[in-house]
């Protein structure tokens, strides 16, 4: 860890939680390699995500890598709430699932708590294994949309399944919300 | 298994087998297991003929058959079948005997390399059927007694019966072939 | 004379043996009586069970039904007749047209590299991987679907491992490939070359323990000796000497020639429907 | 075949006993080796069962205990000529002994004969939609009729009590066969059923209820395209034997934690009821037990196609009672929406094969994907 120039115990404590970076005061010079460490983040989240787990020593996910509550997700869209929650190192969380299993699945609807906000978003991706012809991806990516379905972000910046174009289609209704526009802002279809 | 393994091409057993292995207790675990058939593979090359329990004789013949198979197949100038017969033949003299004489013996062999037969219970015993498993060509006399049927009294009877039934057939057939004339 | 026998033995003679389950045997197996001109009998070509993995059977005994499985291999022949079905491996890289309802052309395609493969008969899959915008992607075909268009294998090799489902943890670009990517040139004849690059692995956490599998083409994970130690526990190396186990997971020989001999009369069009995808390789990288 | 019976007199019943003697001392002689050729077997059978199964009347029982009769290979061969002589001879004249007896005519109220099948695997097939299904190959083998069964002989055998529907309606039966087998190998009884009908005696015999108007006469032949794709069945089997167990395994309970002060009941059901006013264990509590081994019927499935050649039908879905290898019943689906309707009446009282010309050889209902057509195409909406 030593070459993104903060040590573990920097690195917990930037990654920790609000609440408790507040019994401890951050000494100076931290925020010099918290800046470093948002930057390595920006350049590839999955070493940092393993940077986590390692220091932890905890795995929080299951072993079939279901979407469930608390499970840590990543905004793929260009939204300044989304972009900024995965730069700081604190990705969202999946508070509820709207199905009646409580795992997500691909086109799902689900809440999640990013930087202390509820929002709504859409899993555009999701690891676990899926059936015949069904990409899986190696994050579980969500797209935040509003209240009407609306995405915040203006577009999305990986690869989206061509499944969800029947899905939102059939999740959308006529005069309610409408969750098609998510389409209308992907930059591929696999 | 959703696959065959492709890795190895491997001719056919001579020999039923069961389905799945038996799991025989060891506190060793699998690679006990594996050294309980080692004992009785090596005796069986050492001695030719052996009283074994039912359950273990199956077991290991199979492992036996297996093992000549490769032997006679790859040769003792193949590594891997060296290192096969090294690790199941842990007395060395019984490697010899496996490529010098086994290999030859069973060359042209067409049928399985092994022979169970059924063994009595000797009062006081376990409760295990006891089997004699041996090699075949072994230089022990024979188990079963090799007497000829053919003069048992149904035998007889039944080939004047045969005797009578083809005549009669062929009578019938050529009355048939007179009467479409 | 009774009072001589130990008490334990004195018992267990008389009393009645355990019920024991007898389950049935898996008898030796009998060539099929193969047609009166034996002559004609083609010998089994040694790739035959490396190219067409899928026409062996599932080797446990207790789903094993001959008719069922020469029903399902007449099946695989007449897909096989519709769509070609070129001949891949681990490691090659591949591009796969789909049928899809939902995409814009009413077509999909995808590009990568088979990581994994697997399933018999009609139930044969295999595993591609690419990353496309900076995003890991994996897609599961079947190789008998209808939904299937088009396979080609835009480069075929193979790797050092049997599986490659260590390109999950590896580093993004040794998985990432193209979706323009071009046919590349095999001469004809040659053999299928062996790709021995060496992948090099994110730090952990892993999706699995590599350091147990033993692979050959990834570079040295630089974990700490106790990660190696503890693999090392669970090494099992009395499996190689377990012939039983071998036979039990494998086809016979015999058996596999009664399997070829059987798909014999269409294996002349399988093979040219092969060479031909390899000459297509050829052509197609010549301009 | 009379001087078998010579031979079996004087060993069993015959006059003279100084013959009878010498022949039985002389059998002794022979045979007095205890190590006996062949594999050992770890067979033993259980003899605690104190359950008396009583028979169907037209179901002898079939099996008897095998002894090596110990005949020259001649001889054996004799025993076959003479089998086959029997058999085929006939077979290749007329199949049926009988002459061909009327044919009913099918309406809402008939009942067809079912037929024995063979469970042979599970693979997937592909709708035209490019969506998988599992289907299950059942294969009929060789089924052909027995005999059949009119309504006042079988109301005469059935329980007068039970309300069951041949007193309720006119109901007759077939009794139907499959797979022929070695006659040596069954008692006389057992070949006695077949011995009318000029057939081989049969592996496999049941009985199906029809109504009259379905009957066949016996040495019919059934083939896999008594059923149509399309239509439905009810298929009855027995389900894998799987032992004694635990309630985990036959009940999917949740057993207990593996820690957490927990021990020695980790795969254990619990508490099995309260006190009170029910103090006792109430009927159908689900405890552990012996778990399979049962006759279960699946109802409802669709046929997806059938081949005439090898016999054989693809089922809807994968969980048809039993294990690879076994043998299912195969009826008429019971379910009003599954039945046969005026406008699409099924071939009654069955499909006589042999008696069509240009029978196809592979029949698929026309939702199905066949994989000689090319690949699912969607066309732009």
């Amino acid at each position: 860890m030593e070459r993104w120039g903060a040590s573990m115990k920097e690195i917990e404590r930037a990654i920790s939680p609000p609440h408790e970076q507040k019994k401890s005061k951050p000494k100076e010079g931290l925020t010099g390699a918290k800046e470093r460490w948002t930057e390595a983040m920006n350049v590839v989240p999955a070493i940092l995500r393993a940077a986590r787990c390692e220091g932890s020593r905890l795995h929080t996910s299951s072993s079939l890598r279901h979407i469930q509550k608390q499970t840590r997700l990543r905004v793929v869209d260009n939204s300044e709430l989304g972009k900024s929650a995965m730069l700081e190192g604190r990705p969202p969380r999946c508070i509820h699932v709207y199905n009646k299993k409580g795992i997500g699945r691909t086109g799902d609807k689900v809440l999640v708590a990013i930087k202390g906000q509820k929002k709504q978003a859409i899993l555009t991706g999701c690891h676990q294994d899926q059936f015949p012809l069904m990409p899986k991806f190696d994050s579980n990516n969500i797209v935040l949309v509003d209240e009407n379905g609306s995405p915040l972000g203006t577009r999305i910046h990986v690869p989206i399944p061509t499944f969800l174009r029947k899905k939102l289609t059939e999740m959308s209704r006529p005069k309610g919300v409408d969750y098609t526009k998510i389409l209308a802002i992907a930059t591929r279809f696999v | 298994m959703n696959q065959a393994e492709i890795r190895k091409l491997i001719p056919a057993l001579r020999v039923a087998m069961t389905p799945k292995k038996r799991r025989f207790s060891n506190p060793r675990g699998p690679e006990g297991r594996l050294f309980k058939m080692r004992t009785t593979v090596n005796e069986l090359i050492k001695n030719e003929r052996m009283e074994v329990n039912y359950n273990r004789a199956d077991e290991a013949r199979g492992y036996a058959e297996r093992l000549i198979s490769e032997a006679i197949r790859y040769g003792d100038c193949h590594r891997p079948t060296m290192e096969l017969a090294d690790f199941w033949l842990p007395e060395k003299q019984n490697v010899h005997k496996l490529f010098k004489v086994l290999v030859p013996r069973f060359k042209d062999s067409e049928i399985s390399y092994t022979r169970v037969h059924k063994a009595p219970h000797v009062y006081p015993s376990t409760l295990f059927d006891k089997v004699v498993l041996e090699l075949r060509g072994n230089p022990f006399p024979p188990l079963e007694k090799l007497t000829t049927k053919r003069n048992w009294i149904h035998n007889i009877l039944l080939e004047e019966a045969h005797r009578e039934y083809l005549e009669k057939k062929y009578k019938q057939e050529g009355e048939e072939e007179e009467e479409v004339q | 004379m009774l009072s001589a026998v130990p008490r334990r033995i004195f018992h267990t003679f008389f009393r009645k043996p355990p019920a024991q389950r007898v389950t049935a045997k898996v008898p030796p197996y009998i060539r099929d009586q193969l047609d009166s001109n034996t002559d004609n009998e083609q010998p089994l070509p040694h790739d035959f069970r490396t190219v067409y993995p899928e026409f062996l059977p599932d080797p446990r005994p207790e789903w094993r039904n001959r008719l069922r499985e020469r029903l399902e291999r007449n099946d695989m022949l007449t897909r096989r007749s519709v769509v070609a079905i070129p001949e891949f491996y681990i490691g090659s890289i591949m591009a796969v047209t789909v049928g899809d309802r939902n995409a814009s052309d009413k077509t999909n395609r995808f590009v990568g590299i088979c990581i994994s493969r697997g399933g018999t008969g009609l139930r044969a899959w295999f595993n591609l991987r690419n990353v496309i915008d900076h995003q890991g992607l994996e897609i599961m075909y079947e190789m008998y679907s209808p939904l299937i268009r088009n396979i080609e294998v835009l480069r075929l090799e193979k790797r050092l491992d049997e599986e490659l489902l260590y390109l999950r943890d590896a580093l993004p670009e040794y998985s990432t490939f193209p979706l323009d990517m071009e046919p590349e040139l095999l001469p004809e004849g040659a053999p299928v070359p062996i790709n021995d690059i060496k992948v090099k692995l994110k730090p952990r956490p892993w999706h699995e323990r590599w350091e147990r599998k033993n692979l050959q083409g990834v570079q040295d994970l630089g974990l700490p000796q106790r990660f190696y130690n503890k693999a090392k526990l669970h090494e099992k190396p009395w499996e190689k000497y377990d012939l039983m186990m071998e036979y039990r997971a494998t086809i016979p020989e015999e058996e596999q020639a009664d399997i070829f001999h059987e798909i014999a009369p269409h294996y002349q069009q399988l093979e040219s429907s092969r060479r031909q995808s390899k000459r297509r390789l050829a052509q197609t990288s010549r301009y | 075949m009379s001087l078998l019976s010579v031979t079996r007199s004087i060993l069993y019943g015959g006059k003279n006993n100084l013959q009878k003697i010498e022949v039985i001392n002389l059998l002794l002689q022979q045979n007095t080796s205890v190590l006996t050729g062949g594999t050992g077997g770890g067979a033993t059978t259980r003899n605690m069962s104190r359950m008396k199964k009583t028979r169907p009347f037209w179901q002898p029982k079939s099996t008897r205990t095998l002894y090596p009769e110990e005949l020259t290979p001649s001889n054996e061969a004799f025993g076959s000529e003479v089998i086959s002589d029997q058999h085929t001879s006939s077979s290749t004249t007329s199949p049926l002994k009988c002459e061909p007896w009327p044919r009913g005519v099918w309406s809402e109220a008939s009942m067809r004969c079912g037929v024995i099948a063979r469970k042979i695997g599970v693979y997937p097939m592909w709708d035209n939609n490019g969506r998988r299904l599992l289907t299950t190959l059942l294969e009929v083998p060789d089924n052909e009729v027995v005999k059949y069964i009119p309504p006042e002989k079988l109301l005469e055998h059935t329980h007068p009590k039970k309300n069951n529907n041949t007193h309720t309606k006119e109901m007759a039966a077939l009794v139907v066969g499959a797979d022929p087998i070695d006659p040596r190998l069954v008692t006389k009884e057992y070949y006695g059923v077949f011995a009318d009908s000029g057939l081989l005696p049969k592996k496999k015999l049941t009985k199906f209820l029809i109504t009259p108007d379905a009957k066949l006469p016996p040495g019919t032949p059934l083939y896999a395209s008594h059923y149509r794709p399309g239509q439905y069945v009810d298929v009855l089997g027995t389900t894998i034997d799987r032992g004694f167990q635990g309630v985990m395994k036959r009940w999917l309970f949740k057993g207990m934690p593996a820690t957490h002060g927990v021990t020695k009941s980790h795969r254990r059901p619990g508490n099995i009821g309260s006190g009170g006013e029910k103090a006792r264990v109430l009927p159908g509590q689900k405890m552990p037990g012996h778990m399979g081994n049962k006759k279960r019927i699946l109802r409802g499935l669709k046929i997806w196609r059938v081949n005439t050649k090898y016999n054989v039908m693809w089922v809807q879905g994968p969980a048809i009672p039993g294990a690879t290898g076994s043998y299912v019943y195969v009826y008429d689906s019971w379910y009003h929406h599954c039945r046969h309707t005026p406008d699409n009446p099924p071939p009654f009282p069955t499909f006589f094969q042999d008696e069509e010309e240009g029978v196809e050889e592979e029949m698929y209902h026309p939702d199905l994907h066949v994989f000689s057509k090319p690949s699912i195409a969607f066309n732009e909406k």
